[in-house]
């Protein structure tokens, strides 16, 4: 850069300044989680933006955090697309002074000041692999139908899923796992291909939103409505229709909204000195109430919700 | 035997302005019909340059933060694959040909290098110069494929656009390598001293000057640029067409698995996905940077220029909180209006004198 | 042109030789295409008999390359006029999203002025392609890169983060992209019925036949007093318009509008032309071959991990196709010369 | 200036008109006029301007100043479909077809017959076709694509197409470079009926035994200029080519007597499939050897076989005894080649390129210190070769495109000189060259093969290739059909190896050139 013209311009951005970086935009998911995001900010009086690439890559990813590095923001609110290819930039970024809190898929420890986690993995994998069993009297071939052959979270839950599932199920087996990229028309092709190939499917797990919903919406034209079971992590408003129609009888998620809400809160109790990412520390996060940093920078929303016929009504996002 | 002389004048250089007192009647000609300034600041090439200073200064005035320390160092660490590949591409282009495949060559000399580096133990040296030569390799096959078949480089890159990033998805899987040695993946990133230039941007200069040379001081670039003017005539004045083009090939490649390594180092990651859309990103700048889609017009320092534009525009919306989407729209304009502005002005060039003739004549040249 | 060459029947000559020759060589294009789809659906349904039979198997076998199918007819249009269309997938997604917009904010709005106003909106955006095009003499493939970043550009913008749901469609539209007629599902008849217009179009249109003829060589087309201009423009038209409709389609299919619709889409469309044996250099080619070129791009994808190929290795398979057409045109251009040698030589 | 013949309307109608292509004038006072019901000669040579006269009534190009009146009316040309429109068909002098499409397509496109809704009606434009190939009495299937026609049936379809056009005036630009006996006399008969009809017809032909044959008026240009119009009957072919020559004809071919010496060239059985076969000859130092014959011949390949631009399929090439690597041009320029090619826009020059590049496009690796050239030292080794020819340019820099086709052909041979070449292959050195560069590249010619340069000339103008040549090979369909010293040359010794076996027309050359030939 050239010498001139700074005014204020190239000062502190206040230390509230939060900016949110979901794994793309344009996903509901996280569109949901920076309207809970952008609330908390109000709450406490920072400012908020949200920056995101149209892909879902880290590559992609890159480039806005060494902005926000530039820009000097106070925390940067981040779901990464892959856990170590942020690192260094993440790591520049803390050295600028930015905070780094991730969200919904995590870096390594050493990258991030503290990461506010939806719920426990093994939580998330186990209640999924019970709905399923349930739903198909504990035995048959089942299907997992992913995100991105790379996303840490879903590799993560997977892994889970298919431990869990030999443990307690030892009728289930299974057959194939899939990949949608969290983009609609892949995963909705890619439900129609593992219906094709696995003529006696009983059940699909989609631990992602853009999955699931693309999936029960495939399901809900063909024949096999009813009787392939469907189950996984998708948001009420996406699959009410599904669920009213009978093409899914249970799903679960935590509420995403209160986890952009939570994760700007913790960014701020970052900002403003409150904690550091010690275990033990303690921070006010709004209307959630009080919550403790546990081990690993850790911050648990809480157990996920499991959505059906009967409570899908009371909830909205 | 044939003593074909060029006659008595051969005393008489070609100097700028002939010194008409030599003897005979020989004619002496001046190197240069215009003056050296004006060839100089009426090229496409200028008006890159100029409409890139431009950018500069507004974005250092206007955008908050973009004098900052960091945006170069950012900024070149971005751009430095197509900095890196817009130099081959360059010189494909000039000959009339185009390749689509770069970006998955990327991918796929990314690939290579964390299976041989991560899984196989290879040295992270070892595993990279074998990238390279895979990357040359899979020019080799386009450039032998336009070369030497004669095929159009459109439809061949298109085919290895896919299977090339194809190749690197089966390898990988769902599987991301990372874990590179450290010692390497920090030498992509440090500075030139103190300065906000990273080290890599010297790598880029040497092969900057080594293109430069090649394409504009060189026997070989001349013939690049006959082929792209007049394939033909090049072939009668004895030059390899078949064979240059495939060199060609073989350095995007090459070039491109080099900007592989770099890709892997910079984010320590191989995966399968990265560097989507990167060949029209580097098309596009090759192209905003002055060369002709038709080929035997362009030069390096506007390509570069070309680049850069690209490169701080982005970055300084980015800066200014501006979405993707407007960067993508703005790009867009700009190279339209790059390429459409020459001919506009040409045909109300052409128009404002002639008054009162009707349509266009039928004498102009080709499109497409 | 296919069929003014493919009736090899009887004519007077030593010509005739050359021309059974001739017409065996681009009437083999077509054909050799379609031999492989159906080897790839044989196989694919002895390995799994639900590939072809079964309700599903049968309507997904059909109604998912329609969309592709009207973009290849869309794109072949262009590229025998010696050009190419780049925009075509951020069109699409122009016209998917318009789409979703109109029911949302125009509730009770019929669903045919829906469709008529996703192909209006496309051939709007055809025509900005090809006036730049035909009129500033700009090459194809710069300017359709350049409007490719602007439209899609313009529908991010105009989405901004918000994305189109099954539920704020009307469900009457949705059913169109499932329903079926004797078990043949809508859109796939819609996608045939356009490719049969458009290949009738070709056939016995004088402008269609100009669009051949300036692709094949445009210096002799001018010479000709051929519009050349204008007819390069119809094609851009009506590739944008075929693209704006594929927008739509793509919305009743999919239910749901994101940012992504047709992201990388225009370069499989050029594939299925180029592997359906349209020459990238204009001048030739059908559009019955596009749409198996396309037919079998879409179905190979959804055949080989059936296959037992991994659905990593799809990518790839369809990289190695395109290579394995283009160069197979040119062995039998090859082929073709030198029988033409051999004749002139006796 | 009189007009002889008043006594039918004049179709056509064009005074002083002219037409620059930047620096060259090409039309500098075409004058015109064609009665209905008469056949029109337009002769001229090379370069004089018949062809650009015509693209202006066609509507390729548009005049920059004088008259146009079509069947009594001014009109203005804009495109090929408004003269189409108005009436007028024109063969081109080369051949424009689609080469994807069929024959009948090619025919008919743009106005094919419709039938019911406006469909192609293709039985209709099969039918005609047939009858318009019947009455040209030619044996092409009408299904075929134009891809791979030969030069004359590419030439007979131009002329179907322009027939089915039922024009009231029809232009022929050299229809019959490319055919054989047979085939011009059934176009004569076409073209004899087409008048009968009461239709104006232009026929543009270097051949004067045809001119006088089939026409009634003719109109000579010279330079891009009028220089007369008689009624055919009350003159002779000697007295066109003097109004065509004009000025001092008799240094048109400076031959110089040279010392004969070493073999440089040796050519042994070429052949490639379909072009040519069993060529062997050999060039001497000091020597001009021609290829004579038709045009389509094959002379210009098996130039461009020897220099290796083209493969053949067997035969060898050497060069003062060492084999050459076939394919290859660079081999060939290694041992002592130079070529210039027949046709100088597309292969002998890269127009767009500057004149320095142009001429040190050969001789720029030699230029080159340790691998790097600067432009600098290209522009000192030209000037001096530009200075040798004499090449008209304001500075080296200057596109080649901007210059006449002279100084370009001058451009392309200082560009070969300069590679200090053993053999130097010229492809009809001086088409569309004017006649004063024609005699300076003439001399230039003799002059090199004094200094011991062996020459291998192709030339399609009977005048030029006996009045250069030491010694000269007759082509024929592929083949050398026959080999004369100087002194055995003579136009029907040339014309009767040309065309043997053909039914060709008895070559008759004008007194005039025989005379000055064998001076
Ligand atoms: N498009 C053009 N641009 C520049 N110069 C041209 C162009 N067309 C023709 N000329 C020049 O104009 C002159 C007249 O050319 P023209 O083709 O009319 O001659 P011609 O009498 O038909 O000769 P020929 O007998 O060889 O066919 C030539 O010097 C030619 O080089
Ligand atoms: N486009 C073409 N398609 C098929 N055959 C061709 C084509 N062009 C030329 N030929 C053939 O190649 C041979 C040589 O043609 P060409 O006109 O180059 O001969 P030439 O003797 O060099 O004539 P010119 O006097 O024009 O130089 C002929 O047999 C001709 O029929
Ligand atoms: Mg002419
Ligand atoms: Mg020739």
């Amino acid at each position: 850069g050239g010498g001139d013209g700074d005014g204020d311009g190239g000062g502190g951005n206040g230390s509230s300044s939060i900016t949110f970086l979901p794994k793309n935009l344009g996903n509901p998911y996280f569109d949901a989680s920076s309207t809970g995001g952008e609330r908390a900010a109000e709450e406490f009086g920072g400012s908020f933006e949200e920056v995101g690439p149209t892909n879902a890559t880290p590559d992609a990813q890159v480039p806005f955090i060494n902005t926000a590095a530039q820009q000097g923001v106070g925390a940067l609110v981040v779901s990464a697309n892959d856990p170590t290819a942020l690192g260094d930039a993440l790591e520049e970024a803390r050295d600028a002074g930015v905070k780094v809190v991730t969200f919904d898929s995590d870096v390594d420890p050493e990258y991030r000041d503290v990461f506010v986690n939806q719920a426990s993995p093994e939580g998330i994998a186990e209640s999924q692999i019970d709905i399923i069993a349930e739903q198909i009297g504990e035995e048959g071939e089942i299907a997992i139908l992913s995100a991105a052959a790379n996303a840490t979270n879903q590799n993560t839950w997977i892994e889970l899923m298919e431990e869990y599932a030999a443990e307690t199920y030892p009728d289930i087996e299974i057959v194939e796992t899939t990949y949608g990229d969290d983009d609609d028309q892949t995963s909705f092709d890619k439900t129609a291909a593992l219906l094709q190939s696995h003529p006696d499917l009983k059940g699909i797990v989609s631990p992602t939103t853009v999955g699931i919903a693309a999936a029960a919406r495939y399901l809900s034209t063909s024949q096999y409505k009813g009787q392939v079971a469907l189950t996984g992590l998708g948001t009420p408003n996406q699959m009410r229709e599904f669920v009213e129609d009978g093409t899914v009888t249970a799903f679960a998620l935590w509420n995403p909204e209160e986890l952009g809400y939570l994760a700007a809160y913790a960014a701020h109790a970052l900002v403003e000195g409150d904690i550091t990412g010690e275990e033990g520390d303690t921070f006010e996060a709004g209307d959630l109430g009080e919550y403790t940093v546990g081990a690993d920078g850790e911050i648990l929303l809480g157990d996920p919700t499991v959505f059906n016929a009967d409570n899908i009504g009371d909830f909205d996002f | 035997m044939s003593a074909l002389k060029p006659t008595p004048a051969t005393a008489g250089s070609g100097g700028p302005s002939g010194s008409g007192g030599d003897a005979r009647s020989e004619r002496i000609y001046a190197a240069y019909a215009r003056p050296a300034w004006q060839r100089w600041l009426f090229t496409r090439e200028t008006a890159v340059i100029a409409l890139l200073v431009g950018v500069l200064v507004w974005a250092n005035v206007e955008v908050p933060n973009f004098d900052g320390p960091l945006t170069l160092y950012y900024l070149f660490l971005d751009l430095m694959p197509i900095l890196l590949i817009a130099l081959p591409m360059t010189l494909i282009i000039i000959t009339g040909e185009i390749d689509l495949s770069v970006a998955s060559t990327v991918v796929l000399t990314s690939a290579m290098t964390g299976v041989l580096c991560i899984d196989l133990g290879w040295s992270f040296g070892a595993a990279a110069l074998a990238a390279i030569a895979l990357g040359a390799v899979a020019g080799a096959f386009n450039g032998f494929l336009v070369g030497y078949v004669g095929l159009p480089s459109l439809a061949v890159t298109i085919g290895t656009l896919a299977l090339y990033r194809g190749i690197a998805v089966g390898l990988l899987g769902t599987e991301a390598k990372t874990g590179f040695p450290d010692e390497w993946t920090d030498r992509v990133k440090e500075r030139i001293g103190e300065s906000s230039y990273p080290q890599v941007l010297i790598v880029f200069g040497v092969l900057a000057v080594l293109f430069v040379l090649l394409l504009h001081f060189s026997s070989f670039g001349r013939g690049v640029y006959e082929i792209g003017l007049n394939d033909e005539a090049a072939r009668f004045s004895g030059v390899d067409v078949a064979r240059t083009k495939l060199l060609l090939f073989v350095l995007a490649g090459a070039v491109s698995g080099l900007a592989g390594v770099y890709y892997t180092l910079r984010y320590d990651l191989a995966r399968g996905d990265s560097a989507s859309g990167l060949e029209l990103q580097v098309i596009a700048a090759v192209l905003l940077g002055g060369v002709s889609i038709f080929g035997g017009r362009g030069a390096l320092h506007g390509v570069v220029a070309g680049v850069l534009l690209i490169g701080v525009i982005t970055s300084a919306m980015r800066l200014q909180g501006e979405t993707e989407n407007v960067t993508t729209i703005v790009i867009g304009l700009l190279l339209v209006a790059s390429v459409v502005t020459p001919s506009l002005l040409a045909w109300a060039s052409g128009r404002l004198p002639s008054r009162g003739r009707g349509k266009s004549g039928p004498g102009r040249s080709d499109p497409a | 042109m296919s069929a003014t060459l493919t009736r090899p029947q009887a004519g007077p000559g030593r010509g005739a030789a050359v021309r059974g020759v001739l017409a065996g060589a681009v009437r083999s294009r077509e054909i050799a295409v379609a031999v492989v789809l159906i080897l790839v659906v044989v196989a694919a349904t002895l390995r799994n008999d639900s590939f072809v039979f079964s309700s599903d198997g049968w309507r997904d076998l059909l109604l998912t390359p329609s969309i592709l199918l009207l973009l290849a007819a869309g794109q072949m249009l262009v590229i025998i006029t010696r050009s190419v269309d780049l925009s075509v997938g951020s069109t699409m997604a122009l016209t998917a999203y318009l789409t979703g917009r109109l029911f949302i904010d125009q509730p009770g709005i019929p669903i045919p002025v829906v469709v008529l106003a996703g192909i209006a909106l496309g051939a709007v955006l055809g025509v900005v392609n090809g006036v730049l095009v035909a009129y500033a003499g700009v090459p194809a493939l710069v300017i359709t890169l350049g409007t490719m970043y602007i439209y899609r550009g313009i529908m991010l913008t105009w989405a901004g983060s918000d994305r189109i749901t099954a539920d704020q469609m009307p469900r009457e539209f949705l059913a169109l992209g499932t329903q079926q007629v004797l078990t043949i599902p809508v859109l796939t008849i819609l996608a045939v019925a356009v490719v049969a217009v458009v290949g009738y179009y070709l056939h016995t249109a004088r402008s269609g036949r100009e669009l051949y003829a300036i692709g094949s060589d445009p210096a002799a087309a001018r010479l000709y007093g051929l519009k050349v201009p204008t007819r390069v423009l119809t094609a851009f038209v009506l590739c944008g318009a075929l693209a704006g409709l594929a927008g739509v389609l793509h919305a009743a299919r999919y239910g749901s509008v994101t940012s992504s619709v047709g992201n990388g889409i225009e370069l499989q469309a050029v594939g299925a032309a180029v592997i359906g044996g349209v020459a990238i250099f204009g001048g030739s080619g059908s559009v019955w071959g596009a749409a198996i070129g396309a037919v079998l791009l879409v179905t190979i994808n959804r055949a080989l991990p059936i296959l037992g190929i991994p659905e990593f290795w799809q990518r790839a398979v369809v990289g190695a196709l395109i290579l394995g057409a283009v160069v197979l045109d040119r062995v039998l251009a090859l082929r073709r010369a030198r029988r033409l040698d051999e004749e002139r030589e006796h | 200036m009189s007009d002889p013949l008043k006594k039918s309307a004049p179709v056509l109608e064009m005074a002083d008109v002219r037409k620059s292509f930047g620096p060259v004038a090409a039309l500098r006072s075409g004058t015109l006029s064609v009665t209905a019901g008469s056949i029109h000669a337009l002769v001229g040579e090379n370069g004089a301007g018949k062809s650009t006269l015509v693209k202006i009534v066609a509507g390729v190009h548009r005049r920059d100043a004088g008259t146009l009146r079509f069947e009594g009316a001014d009109v203005d040309f804009s495109s090929t479909a408004e003269s189409k429109a108005a009436g007028i068909a024109v063969i081109y002098q080369e051949p424009t077809l689609f080469p994807d499409l069929s024959v009948t397509e090619n025919i008919f496109m743009g106005r094919q017959p419709l039938g019911r809704g406006r469909r192609i009606d293709r039985a209709a434009m099969l039918a005609e076709t047939r009858a318009i190939f019947e009455r040209l009495g030619v044996d092409i299937d009408p299904r075929r694509p134009a891809l791979g026609l030969s030069i004359a049936d590419q030439q007979i379809i131009e002329i179907a197409k322009a027939i089915s056009l039922d024009a009231r005036l029809l232009i022929m630009d050299e229809p019959t470079a490319a055919l054989s006996g047979v085939e011009v006399e059934r176009l004569f008969a076409v073209a004899r009926s087409l008048r009968d009809e009461g239709r104006g017809l232009v026929f543009i032909s270097h051949r004067f035994e045809e001119v006088f044959d089939l026409c009634d008026t003719v109109t000579v240009m010279r330079d891009g200029a009028y220089v007369a119009t008689t009624p055919i009957a009350s003159t002779t072919p000697d007295a066109v080519v003097e109004m065509m020559v004009g000025r001092e004809i008799g240094d048109l071919f400076p031959k110089q007597e040279t010392e004969v010496g070493d073999i440089v060239l040796k050519v042994d059985g070429l052949r490639s499939a379909g072009t040519f076969r069993d060529v062997s000859f050999e060039v001497r130092s000091g020597e001009i050897v021609a290829l004579a014959g038709l045009v389509g011949a094959g002379r210009s390949e098996i130039a461009r076989a020897v220099f290796g631009v083209d493969a053949y399929d067997s035969g060898q090439v050497t060069m003062a005894g060492k084999p050459v690597r076939p394919g290859k041009p660079r081999a060939a320029i290694a041992a002592g080649m130079a070529f210039v090619p027949e046709d100088r826009r597309r292969q002998g020059l890269v127009v767009d390129n500057s004149v320095a590049h142009n001429v040190a496009s050969v001789i720029r690796t030699r230029l080159s210190r340790l691998g790097l050239l600067t432009t600098a030292s290209e522009n000192k080794a030209v000037g001096p070769w530009a200075g040798r020819l004499e090449v008209k340019t304001n500075a080296l820099d200057m596109p080649a495109t901007t210059m006449s086709g002279g100084n370009q052909q001058k451009v392309v041979i200082a560009k070969w000189l300069a590679t200090s070449p053993k053999l130097l292959i010229i492809d009809e050195p001086t088409r569309g060259i004017d006649v004063g560069t024609k005699s300076e590249v003439h001399r230039l010619l003799s002059d090199l093969a004094a200094q011991g340069l062996a020459i291998l000339m192709i030339s399609s103008e009977l005048p030029e290739v006996l009045g250069m040549a030491d010694r000269v090979l007759v082509v024929r369909e592929g083949e050398i059909t026959a080999e004369l010293a100087r002194a055995e040359a003579t136009p029907e010794s040339v014309m009767k190896a040309a065309t043997a076996g053909r039914e060709a027309l008895a070559p008759e050359l004008p007194d005039v050139l025989m005379k000055e030939v064998s001076a």
